[in-house]
């Protein structure tokens, strides 16, 4: 059988002695995108956090391709053919585009080369390779995080609130571009959201966080998705 | 609580007099710098007090008694000076002080000396001028370097600009305050006078001063071995050729600048170099007894050993190693040793020195130019 | 013309003797006060080079290489349980200036050592003779200055070192070992500072203390200089060239103190230093 | 009965000392008697380093420099002027006021607004390598490096100066000892612990600090006349930044933040430093090096607290809770009110066109999606050099470029997004730094009752911290913590409440409870509230107004049940597009 892309058993952590996540398990399946969505507060960044290795775990596993990475530290996780785009400070804004995009290589001298398909999908980095990442508008630099996930042809990304207040048309711009990377290498994501239609575009699951539990969980194309988590998103 | 507290204090008295005379031996304490600035030096000094024991103890020790050296580290500082000399003579009950010491550490231990009662001979050349009832002093002081030196460069290089480079510290200062006087008494000229603090190591703007004033000679005096070794080296590398005297370098030193030393002329009242026989044996006896270990006698340590002897002779004049009647026989005794035969004088309480100017050779070993016999030490202290 | 020269050795001979300060506490914003004592090991290396024979080429190689594996030792040991503890880094590293002035002390002993210059004399340059080993220090600094900002620009190294200078949690979260980067930037810095302790000899005495003079001088210059190695290269011109002007029109004693001082005042009036020149 | 207050005013360390005093001269040797003299008078400098490093974190090279002047003091007006009854007076007098002068000036230098943390080490660096080099260079007034000897000075016998400088030493410690316990005194560990806070307290730590670097420059300057006159000597190396560095080292090794370990480490060290340096200098000097770093990396607490081990610990105390009299509510027009305030950083604008007012006795949410400029608009309102332009006044005082302290003064409170507050210190302590400008606390002894306003002691009550009052806050939970400093704020009894996201981290009955009193504060105390939330329906709940901020402006303002069904908020805080 093959491996989950992504299998969380049981974890629990949180800051000092306060606990953000308990007991908290799912898994992504190979080339499966799901979306967490909950409030803000309820522990979804946490959540990433402690995924990608920065955060310990008081008790529970992490599997990343089948690999037990629970205690791993955040730059080997890092190099398991992962992908994270951070929702704060996650470029460097006094590096340029591209060294912002080559330092997530593990090879960059194919920077060239594997440049050419994410060139493709935001034409608008083709002519500011050079220039400062710190530069760029809002949503430009979230694309370059998208960018920066994709040009490392990761077999999982996560996503933490790539859309926060960003223009409907970024928005859909990134929301294709996750469509094209799912179409042509079936890449497994983890995304967590506010915005509901954009999460549910872009994936084949939704899953509800609360107080650090996932209370509700659903087929993301199923009729009555949208109303269902708009439930527990608003007031 | 008053009786008690009285009765206390005398018994505790009676206990450490008592340790004190049961003692057959004769103390001998050499507070000197095993570490800090002085640990140059130190080991030389330390040597040839060993030996300087050795050979009394061989003879038949002083009055009978054996002589034991005490030595104690002062860190070459006034801090580290009174931790030594309270040690000495408070807690070891030493007889005697010898030895050398930085200007600020000796004036540190003057008043425990003074409150401690022991006879102290200072065996290092400072700038002179210190005075105390229980210090004599047997090397020498700018009165007798400064004429050999400035008259020297004066009369066979016809010298008459003089350009003085010091440390900044009382014995740089007080050295070259003096030769200033004597340059300007004796008709010279001094045409720039310029310190650098005791541990700087760039001497860049002072050699450019040194160039746009371009005199006839350089007198430098500086704290010891690593000023030395970095201003001659920067001298030589800026292309510096005129005559240059240094006041305060030492034998040892001179041979580690290598050819940063080559040409300098220095004056002191010892030389390894001095053809005599006391000088001679002692250099023999030396590297018998430390062989490799041997670390160059010097212009510190042979004062040091002369010091010792000096000692003997005087608790042998006197009879006994009292405090007072041996800092009476101090003043009247003399010893002859490898800088020669020399007597303190119990008023001035320094000794009138013969002093030798030499030259650097390429080999870093001293050359004697010419000897200056019996040079007087001035006005220093007045004792009666 | 020989104070214009004046000002630009000294600048370069600031610039060699700081450059492995700033490389430690640019990337970490750590204050190796061991510094001094580095520099000192550097001294010792060129008097084993020159003892033993070996060519002045190697003869720096090999110092920098001493230094770079101390530092290698030093990172492991001393300062990497103290990254969270900025000031009691300086205190230990201190410490460890003690002890490796007194292993050199008990090695090689007190006093001072000879070591050679490679090149005496003067070279005439716009008609004024000028010592040439100080000159010879000026390309030296620029090519130093050339090679480290290249390091940290150009290189991927580089690029990375300056990924966690900026925020290392990122630069983890791509895959970046900072604790390596750090390790790395550690021993460089070591080896910087034995590599300048081995060209200063020529114009220094060599003995256990030699480094300890220059410690203070290039702490304050990093401080000023910031976190840029352009930043230092700029800070090292104007207070080596404000030294020398106070040494020679005030007096050697204040020049001495000159750096320090102004340093102090620069941080003051403008806390963020020349770190953005 | 050596009971517990007994023990508390008076503990074994400093009956160690006590009997050492007393007994000295009697049964040790001259020799020990003379070392404990001068190991007395540098204990003293060593309190004051402990004080300034260990309690309040500023780490100096340089009381040195401050000993050393206060040595000279003595040596310069001894040797040049003589020893006569005036003269002794006109040295106490200097080496009083010389080393406090110089200390303020270096304070003034080293402290300020905004400055690196390394900065003010640098500075003490420089202070003594400075006052050496005039001494040095000071030819043969100062007596450059052979320093000065031979100055008449009082003649007491050695037993005398043992009293004496024992005494002395022992006055300061205890003086030292009562300060540090007292309430007054943990605002110096409270600057250790969060200068930030102690802004936001309406302290001023800059202040504090120079007025503390002060005082303890004319002690050690005491300490370094005292030294002089007995050993009859001052030279160069008292004031250099070599001693310096010493008195840091006997600091750590023997534990730095307790009073006591330092006073024996250096008292020991001192000694043990007579019996051994001088026959195994480089050793010796080895084994501290390496002991050194040992402590600083594996034991920073240091060796003495290992021995007694009740030295490093606080002897928490839990007061009596009492209801304080509240100052009356602002009464004039608008408690807040920002007048098209903007921040930009360079070109990029986080702010703009702020223009808000906020009355008493309202509760104004605001609202707005992550990086919408909530938290830059709440230091616009707290620190007058957050803001580009515009105008704020709080209380009817236009706050210019005021620091925080002095925005406190005109009536803020600010609740950070982090708990902010003094992880070292017990929460009553933690209570108390924040009632320090509303009812000065003693400096000489801890109170057993803590007067509070009645809105604090309710949400003490609420989150169950009335029983923790003797708990160090960092032993607390997360949300504790975020209510402990609530509790802060509030105890300064402001007018105008900043209050960022404060109930992130608390459980459902405690955010219920803590709704209750929000509402309290503004509707019975006739508080002005601001609450940056992202709980909906916390905000909803409780507030009186919302205002929704996004890309630094404010997009719309009104009543609850506006704002919560306006379409422009389900777009942009809500994040849903209806579909």
């Amino acid at each position: 059988m093959q491996q989950d892309a992504l299998k969380v058993e049981g974890i629990s952590c949180g800051y000092g002695r306060a606990m953000i996540l308990n007991s908290l398990s799912l898994e992504i399946k190979q080339s499966q995108c799901v979306a967490m969505l909950g409030k803000n507060g309820m522990g979804k960044s946490t959540l990433l956090k402690a995924l990608c290795g920065f955060l310990p775990k008081k008790q529970g596993e992490v599997y990343i391709e089948g690999k037990r990475v629970t205690h791993y530290k955040p730059h080997r996780i890092a190099r398991l053919n992962l992908a994270y785009a951070a929702q704060e400070q996650a470029i460097f804004t006094e590096l340029t585009v591209k060294e912002n995009l080559s330092l997530a290589l593990a090879h960059p001298d194919t920077f060239d080369q594997v440049f050419i398909p994410v060139g493709h999908l935001f034409p608008v980095f083709k002519e500011r390779l050079s220039q400062k990442a710190g530069t760029l508008s809002g949503g430009e630099q979230k694309m370059l995080l998208v960018a920066r996930c994709l040009i490392q042809r990761p077999d999982i990304i996560f996503l933490d609130e790539i859309t926060e207040g960003l223009q409907p048309s970024v928005i859909d711009r990134i929301a294709e571009a996750l469509d094209w990377e799912r179409r042509s290498h079936g890449t497994a994501m983890f995304i967590i959201e506010q915005n509901i239609g954009f999460a549910l575009r872009v994936s084949d699951r939704y899953l509800i966080l609360k107080q650090g539990r996932i209370v509700d969980s659903g087929d993301s194309k199923a009729e009555g998705a949208a109303k269902k988590v708009y439930g527990y998103l608003t007031v | 609580m008053k009786l008690t507290s009285l009765a206390l204090a005398a018994g505790i008295a009676a206990l450490s007099a008592s340790t004190v005379f049961a003692e057959d031996t004769i103390k001998i304490g050499v507070p000197v710098g095993l570490s800090g600035a002085n640990s140059v030096v130190a080991p030389s000094v330390v040597q040839s007090s060993e030996l300087a024991v050795d050979e009394i103890n061989a003879a038949g020790g002083i009055l009978g008694k054996k002589v034991e050296l005490v030595v104690a580290d002062d860190g070459s500082g006034a801090v580290g000076a009174q931790k030594a000399f309270d040690s000495l003579i408070f807690d070891k009950g030493v007889n005697v002080l010898i030895s050398m010491e930085t200007s600020a550490a000796r004036n540190a231990a003057l008043p425990i000396v003074t409150r401690g009662k022991v006879p102290y001979i200072y065996t290092s050349f400072y700038e002179g001028h210190s005075c105390n009832k229980w210090m004599y002093v047997n090397a020498w002081v700018p009165e007798q370097l400064s004429s050999a030196l400035v008259d020297y460069l004066a009369q066979e290089k016809q010298a008459k600009t003089f350009f003085l480079i010091g440390s900044d510290y009382a014995f740089g200062r007080g050295v070259l305050d003096y030769t200033k006087k004597y340059i300007e008494k004796t008709g010279g000229k001094v045409v720039g006078e310029e310190y650098l603090p005791m541990d700087g190591s760039d001497w860049t703007a002072i050699i450019s001063a040194l160039r746009s004033a371009n005199p006839d000679a350089l007198i430098s005096c500086t704290a010891g071995g690593a000023p030395n070794v970095s201003l001659g080296k920067q001298l030589k590398s800026a292309g510096v050729n005129i005559p240059y005297g240094n006041m305060a370098v030492d034998e040892g030193t001179a041979k580690d600048m290598g050819s940063a030393a080559a040409g300098m002329y220095v004056s002191g009242s010892y030389m390894t170099s001095i053809d005599n026989p006391e000088n001679k044996k002692f250099l023999a006896d030396m590297k018998a007894k430390f062989g490799d270990e041997l670390k160059t006698p010097n212009d510190l340590s042979v004062p040091q050993y002369d010091g010792i002897y000096a000692y003997k002779a005087a608790v042998e004049k006197a009879g006994s190693t009292d405090p007072k009647a041996v800092i009476k026989a101090l003043g009247e005794i003399s010893v002859t040793g490898p800088r020669g035969t020399i007597k303190m004088d119990p008023v001035s309480r320094h000794a009138p020195l013969t002093m030798y100017l030499a030259q650097v050779q390429d080999d870093g070993s001293l050359k004697v130019l010419k000897t200056f016999e019996n040079v007087s030490e001035g006005k220093q202290c007045s004792f009666k | 013309m020989a104070l214009l020269l004046d000002f630009f050795t000294t600048a370069a001979l600031l610039f060699i003797v700081s450059s492995g300060l700033m490389m430690i506490y640019g990337v970490m914003k750590i204050v190796n006060f061991a510094h001094g004592a580095i520099i000192s090991v550097g001294g010792y290396a060129a008097f084993m080079v020159a003892r033993l024979g070996i060519p002045g080429w190697y003869g720096w190689a090999l110092a920098f290489a001493v230094g770079f594996a101390i530092g290698a030792l030093v990172e492991r040991l001393i300062v990497l349980p103290l990254y969270n503890r900025p000031l009691d880094a300086i205190l230990a590293t201190w410490g460890l200036g003690i002890v490796l002035i007194q292993i050199i002390t008990m090695i090689f002993g007190r006093s001072t050592q000879l070591v050679e210059s490679p090149m005496d004399g003067t070279f005439a340059i716009f008609g004024t003779a000028y010592s040439s080993y100080r000159l010879i220090m000026i390309p030296v600094a620029l090519v130093l200055c050339a090679a480290v900002i290249g390091l940290l620009n150009g290189t991927r190294f580089g690029i990375k070192t300056k990924a966690v200078i900026m925020n290392e949690a990122l630069a983890e979260s791509i895959g970046i070992n900072a604790s390596r980067i750090r390790f790395i930037a550690f021993s460089l810095g070591a080896g910087l500072g034995t590599l300048a302790g081995y060209l200063i000899t020529p114009l220094s005495s060599v003995d256990p203390y030699m480094g300890v003079a220059w410690l203070i001088n290039a702490f304050m210059l990093v401080m000023v200089a910031g976190s840029s190695f352009v930043g230092l290269f700029v800070t090292c011109l104007v207070f080596g060239t404000l030294q020398v002007l106070v040494s020679i029109y005030v007096n050697p004693v204040i020049g001495g103190m000159a750096i320090a001082v102004l340093a102090a005042i620069t941080l003051r009036i403008r806390p963020q230093g020349f770190s953005h020149v | 009965m050596y009971n517990r207050t007994l023990k508390k005013a008076l503990p074994i360390p400093a009956l160690i000392c006590l009997a050492l005093i007393v007994l000295g001269p009697y049964v040790c040797s001259m020799y020990l008697v003379n070392l404990l003299i001068k190991a007395f008078f540098f204990t003293v400098a060593a309190i004051a380093v402990d004080i300034l490093w260990g309690y309040t974190g500023y780490l100096t090279f340089g009381q040195s420099a401050f000993f050393g002047i206060g040595a000279y003091c003595a040596g310069l007006v001894f040797t040049h002027l003589g020893f006569t009854d005036g003269n002794i007076a006109l040295a106490l007098a200097l080496a009083l006021v010389l080393p406090a002068a110089l200390s303020f000036f270096v304070g003034w230098l080293s402290f300020y607004r905004g400055a690196s943390e390394f900065f003010p080490c640098v500075i003490s660096l420089v202070v003594p390598i400075v006052v050496m080099q005039l001494v040095l260079s000071g030819g043969e007034f100062t007596g450059s490096s052979s320093g000065l000897t031979g100055f008449d000075t009082f003649e007491f016998d050695m037993d005398g100066w043992f009293w004496l400088s024992g005494g002395f030493m022992l006055a300061v410690a205890m003086a030292a000892h009562f300060f540090l316990q007292s309430d007054g005194g943990k605002v110096l560990v409270a600057i250790r612990d969060n200068e930030q806070r102690c802004a936001y307290l309406g302290l001023n730590p800059e202040r504090i600090k120079i007025l503390l670097m002060t005082v303890l420059g004319a002690v050690t300057g005491l300490a370094g006349f005292g030294y002089a006159s007995f050993s009859g000597v001052v030279a160069p190396e008292l004031t250099g930044f070599q001693f310096g560095t010493e008195l840091i080292m006997w600091v750590a090794l023997s534990g730095r933040a307790t009073l006591w370990g330092p006073v024996l480490g250096t008292l020991l060290i001192n000694v043990a430093t007579g019996y051994l340096s001088s026959s195994i200098p480089f050793v010796w000097q080895l084994i501290l090096g390496l002991s050194f770093i040992l402590v600083i990396i594996l034991l920073p607490k240091g060796l003495i607290p290992l021995i007694f081990r009740q030295l490093g610990k606080a002897s928490p105390m839990a007061p009596e809770l009492q209801a304080a009299q509240i100052s009356a509510p602002y009464s004039g027009a608008h408690a807040l009110d920002m007048q098209k305030v903007a921040k930009s950083y360079g070109s990029l604008s986080v702010l703009s066109d702020i223009t808000l007012t906020g009355d008493q006795g309202e509760l104004i949410g605001i609202i707005g999606p992550n990086g919408a400029g909530k938290t830059t608009l709440m230091r616009c309102m707290s620190d007058g050099t957050a803001r580009t332009s515009g105008l704020v006044s709080l209380c009817g005082h236009d706050i210019g470029k005021a620091a925080p302290q002095k925005c406190v003064g005109f009536g803020l409170g600010r609740k950070f997004q982090n708990a902010n507050i003094f992880q070292t210190l017990t929460v009553a302590q933690c209570l108390r730094m924040a009632r320090f400008i509303v009812e000065k606390p003693s400096f000489l002894q801890e109170s057993s009752v803590l007067k509070l306003p009645q809105y604090v002691l309710d949400v003490l009550k609420v989150t169950g911290l009335d029983g923790k009052l003797s708990a160090v806050a960092s032993d607390l939970s997360h949300g504790e913590q975020q209510a402990l400093e609530l509790t802060m704020v509030l105890a300064l009894e402001p007018k105008v409440v900043l209050l960022d996201e404060p109930t992130a981290g608390l459980t459902l009955p405690e955010r219920r409870g803590i709704g209750k009193i929000f509402s309290d504060l503004a509707h019975k105390y006739s508080l002005c509230c601001l609450l940056v939330e992202h709980d909906l329906d916390f905000v909803k709940e409780v507030a009186t107004r919302i205002v929704v901020l996004h890309h630094g402006t404010i997009v719309m303002q009104g009543t609850p049940e506006e704002v919560v069904n306006s379409e422009l908020v389900q777009t942009i805080y809500a994040g849903a597009r209806q579909e």
